[in-house]
């Protein structure tokens, strides 16, 4: 398996998925030229500028037209530069892309995959590092999946334009360059199945994208301490992979989950909600979130750093689980 | 007046679509008062000319969205009687399976490719559907009808400049019926003629008298013919009214009673019924059995709907995604 | 007291606020004609149709133009005709409105308050029937409050303008006929305060908006059947008095939420998760959520009515929890 | 050339501004390279003439609204220089207590209500805050400046809409620097000229030499001649570039060189320089003092900067809403 980091892994994933479909498009703003962090580079070159599309900045209606292309048979994938700008596509995405194919009772398909970027990075400040992922698994008809390593990367990514239906996949802009190893071949990974990263006895950590490095470095430094935990990365917010969750929490009795986004409204209240309904007896301490505090990102990169759900705090949470 | 040459039997066509439509939208008007049908309904009686003159031109493999006000555009691009009153009547043999609703229609087997009730919401999904045209080379192309309140929305300016950009296949018919709600345009735009928009992107247009059906349908052949020929966008404005509120129920106090008497003259069935009888195209029986088969078939669809069964309790939650079943 | 229907309470509080602070202005899609529901009725006429403005349709745009107007000391009341459209505005509500104050440190203000009718009544379908408001309790900066009778409408509404932040104001339309007691004189309901509706010891109920009634139905219904039912409405999602809650949970040991919003991702989530966190040791059972099945909202009325949650399937869960 | 006699002593302090932002943008961009300001940073080298030429004719109390290129913008307004300088450097001491950040800026002081990072979204408040003076009664103004970029965005449109559907007194100030980010305009839209969206709607327009300082001031002049009478939005469009990346990073090969090579002899800093010698209204010792006093003040605003602490730890969650500490 030869490594990759997270972002040529998106670029594969983008490249062999074009290759092996002609309908597959790929529009955006400067993706022709490979964007500002170079994800779509070289693209272009190999399939054409009528297949990997620049486009005004125009978001709404840029979401808006590959819905109406995949209405058409077409499979695009178009590029929201952060996800504080899918703020401006939320009418297409929410109202056409969702819900068509159940509002015309099967007759439409919408297999339209939506890449964006999303969190915090090199200190841009309050329109370029939100974390909004709650706001999508919230809306019926809608997959949404956050990778957090290269390889789950590629594989969902393949995954989610091979996908008929509208799938959000979540880019972490601070993953970018993280290496990994990513199987060869034609390698995909089915939305909606959590991954265990880390198997243990006493207390599961369920964290997504950016946080999971973090909760695997909280791990070995409890495992020092003489605590046993297991790590979860649901990979998939929506849908959700219950199951796997759940029957963690039944073996270790306790839970963290930790995001970047905000605690309230966070996907970890719906994951809290899901498992005190399915494994209430079976818990030693309440459920706790480790997210960022109810503020907007601030700029200053003494800030951000506050902003961030870090390994201290994870450690401290557990710690507190056992006290 | 038709550009090309038109038989009478091409014209009597034409106005059998029309009064199928005016038929259906009546007996829908009908049910609703009488709660037989409820939800938020918005009808096109007074403008069956735009959707008629431009959907008699089209491809049945052409593409087109329509609006809040689209059971009109879904009739005349070919969709079933039966199972768009169904639809409005919220029952399982809608064309959605109740699901969709009187705003929201789609009968893709006719290439209606959907409607919506976000005012200006189909306009760039017209555009990728002409986008995909464009890429599998077949000539198709798209056309989507929305009101003059969308005319202010920030997804139709952006939809003009990526169709003219591109050069889409796409035929944009705004039906001006001088008002969104209740208001009239002059109160949401000082741009008096929406083709003006148009202008600004260099996009083919022109603003038609939309009561007047041979008017609309020389503005869409023409426009036909540029976008099959590759060479962008039109766009084609037609002045037309509402003869009913904006919604049923809407008591429409806000407009003034000689407006309505004035477009009451121009409704276009009466006129393009007027004109056949001026050109000795239509005899006075031809056009009762026109009338009467079109409200004919608007009863059986009125009873195919009422007896057809509600959706089942466990519909609620199917269909949310492809793969569910 | 007089009696008063919601809508009326509304109107009357926008009067009043109007009356006393001629820095209040009413911007939205033919207000100055009362709106299609009739809420602004008679307002133009008391107060001129340059403080009661109809818009264009450009839901994002008048956002701003609000927002804008706010930080050069006006205080607008915008409304957007159905939440369904406030996904037109998002870019503005949660990158400007709500984040303004924090990124500025303090030096702008924006005392906005949006008006915005949500929810099922009347089968109108998939885009004029949603409940977000999860999606704005998510987003810190703003406030969120969702009135369940006239009384809480009118007194809400009034907070809400005079609050110097931006307050979303959330109208249920199945409401605007239902009559309640409204006190004379200047009432005011503070922001942030759930309301207990009625003392019970057993199990609480935390219902918002159209739910309420139907939570005080059942637990009127489950007295019948000897148990003793607490009903809580929150009122303010955004800030949320946990405390009231988790000292009624406290006491009853069981809770079931209802709302009408889907249940994954709604606030019930957050609810849950908050007070497991702070009353896990009390509850004698897991907590419950009675919320809409993860679907767009079907136009059939037959199928509405499966859509809605309901007395039967409140009363149910309930008897669940004590099975 | 300046429409009404400007003596030397006014021409001289524009050259002193436009020098200001420049010498503030070049220590900003050093710093940046030395890795003691991070984050994500767009400069207006190369654009002076238009920020100075619109802000030097403005009230303090008319209200200026930015985008993600606004160091400029702010600083022509009226921002103190080590208080924005301490914001871009995430301090304590900065306008925004380090919340805000280069894209970000608020001087509420100096009337700059507020940038954003979303491209096009101070449109829309800047039409807000017309709307406030407009009802007001003051005679202020609201300016917005934003790039060509945002012509394509809805949020413009809709702007110019309702701007001049209510006649707003606001000056809309597209500076066309020719790209979005690593595009030409011409990928983005087939109209040339932003300013013809303005002739749609019959506002008010005209497009100058946006490198030329008092072609600027006399196009915004005669601007405020019109917005302050009440007649309504008026747009300017500014031809321009920027001499640096899209970001501070950005190596800009999409850019030929001969095009960057032109603009700099265009460079407007050196361009009314050469004019005020040309005219003999400075002094060649005058012009190097100009220099170095901003080169000095941007060193000490450097100073102040660094100097100053970071935000305390518990301000990353404070002034949330205006009701907390
Ligand atoms: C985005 C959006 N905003 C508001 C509404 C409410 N609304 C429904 S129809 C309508 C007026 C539409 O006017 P127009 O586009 O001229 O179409 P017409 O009703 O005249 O056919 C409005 C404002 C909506 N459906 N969608
Ligand atoms: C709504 C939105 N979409 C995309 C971006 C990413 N972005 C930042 S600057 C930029 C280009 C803006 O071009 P222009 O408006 O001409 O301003 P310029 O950078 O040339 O000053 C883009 C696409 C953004 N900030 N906001
Ligand atoms: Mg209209
Ligand atoms: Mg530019």
């Amino acid at each position: 398996m030869p490594e990759q980091t997270y972002l040529e892994a998106i670029r594969a994933g983008l490249h062999e998925e074009m290759s092996r479909d002609s309908s597959v498009y790929v529009l955006g703003e400067d993706v022709a030229l490979g964007g500002p962090f170079g994800v779509t580079k070289g693209l272009s070159e190999g399939f054409g500028v009528h297949r990997v599309v620049n486009t005004p900045i125009s978001e709404g209606t840029v979401m808006g037209l590959a819905i109406g292309a995949a209405t058409a048979g077409l499979r695009p994938v178009v590029e929201i530069m952060f996800i504080d700008f899918i703020t401006l596509a939320m009418d297409q995405l929410v109202n056409h892309a969702a819900k068509l194919h159940y509002m015309s009772g099967g007759q439409l398909k919408i297999p339209l995959t939506v890449r964006v970027q999303c969190g915090i990075s090199g200190a841009m400040g309050a329109h370029h590092s939100q974390s909004l992922e709650s706001w999508l698994a919230h809306v019926p008809g809608l997959k949404v999946v956050m990778p957090s390593n290269p390889a789950d990367a590629k594989g969902l990514l393949k995954a989610a334009i091979r996908d008929d239906n509208p799938v959000i996949f979540i880019e972490h802009r601070g993953l970018y360059r993280t290496r990994g190893k990513v199987p060869d071949g034609d390698h995909l990974v089915p939305i909606g199945r959590a991954a265990v990263l880390r198997e243990g006895k006493q207390v599961t950590i369920v964290a997504l994208a950016n946080t999971v490095g973090v909760a695997l470095a909280a791990a070995d430094e409890l495992a020092g301490g003489g605590i046993s935990t297991e790590v979860i990365d649901p990979r998939s917010i929506s849908p959700l992979d219950v199951e796997t969750i759940v029957e963690s929490v039944k073996k270790t009795s306790r839970m963290i989950i930790v995001h970047e986004a905000v605690e309230k409204g966070g996907i970890g209240a719906e994951i809290t909600a899901t498992v005190q309904e399915h494994a209430l007896y079976y818990l030693d301490a309440p459920i706790l979130r480790i997210a960022a505090p109810f503020a907007p990102v601030p700029a200053s990169p003494s800030l951000e750093k506050q902003f961030l759900p870090n390994q201290a705090c994870i450690v401290k949470a557990v710690r507190k689980l056992f006290g | 007046m038709p550009t090309r040459k038109e038989n009478s039997k091409d014209l009597i066509d034409l106005l059998r679509r029309m009064w199928l439509i005016r038929a259906f939208e009546e007996k829908v008007s009908a049910l609703y008062a009488e709660r037989q049908i409820v939800g938020l309904l918005h009808l096109g009686i007074g403008q069956e000319a735009v959707a008629v003159g431009t959907c008699s031109l089209l491809r049945p493999d052409d593409y087109v969205f329509g609006g809040h006000r689209s059971h009109g555009h879904a009739l005349a691009k070919g969709a079933d009687v039966n199972r768009l009153m169904a639809e409005i009547a919220g029952r399982a043999t809608g064309y959605c399976g109740g699901k969709g609703g009187s705003m929201h229609i789609v009968a893709l087997e006719a290439g209606f490719v959907t409607a919506t009730g976000v005012v200006g919401g189909t306009i760039p999904l017209a555009l990728g559907a002409a986008f995909a045209a464009k890429e599998k080379k077949q000539g198709q192309v798209a056309v989507v009808f929305f009101g003059d309140g969308a005319g202010q929305a920030g997804p139709f300016h952006e939809s003009l400049n990526i169709a003219s950009l591109w050069r889409l296949p796409v035929i944009f018919v705004c039906e001006n019926n001088g008002y969104a709600e209740f208001t009239p345009l002059s109160a949401h735009t000082k741009v008096e003629r929406l083709a003006q928009h148009a202008k600004t992107y260099d996009i083919s247009s022109s603003t038609v008298d939309g009561n007047d059906l041979l008017a609309v349908r020389t503005a869409i052949s023409k426009a036909l013919g540029k976008t099959r020929a590759g060479t962008g966008p039109v766009f084609v404005e037609c002045l037309t009214h509402r003869l009913r509120g904006h919604y049923e129920g809407d008591p429409a106090k806000y407009r003034e009673l000689s407006q309505l008497t004035q477009w009451k003259s121009k409704d276009p069935v009466a006129r393009f019924t007027r004109l056949l009888k001026s050109k000795k195209a239509i005899t006075d029986n031809e056009l009762q059995a026109i009338e009467s088969e079109a409200r004919s078939r608007a009863e059986q669809a009125a009873e195919f709907s009422l007896s057809s069964p509600w959706p089942a309790e466990e519909e609620v939650a199917t269909q949310v995604t492809a793969d569910l079943p």
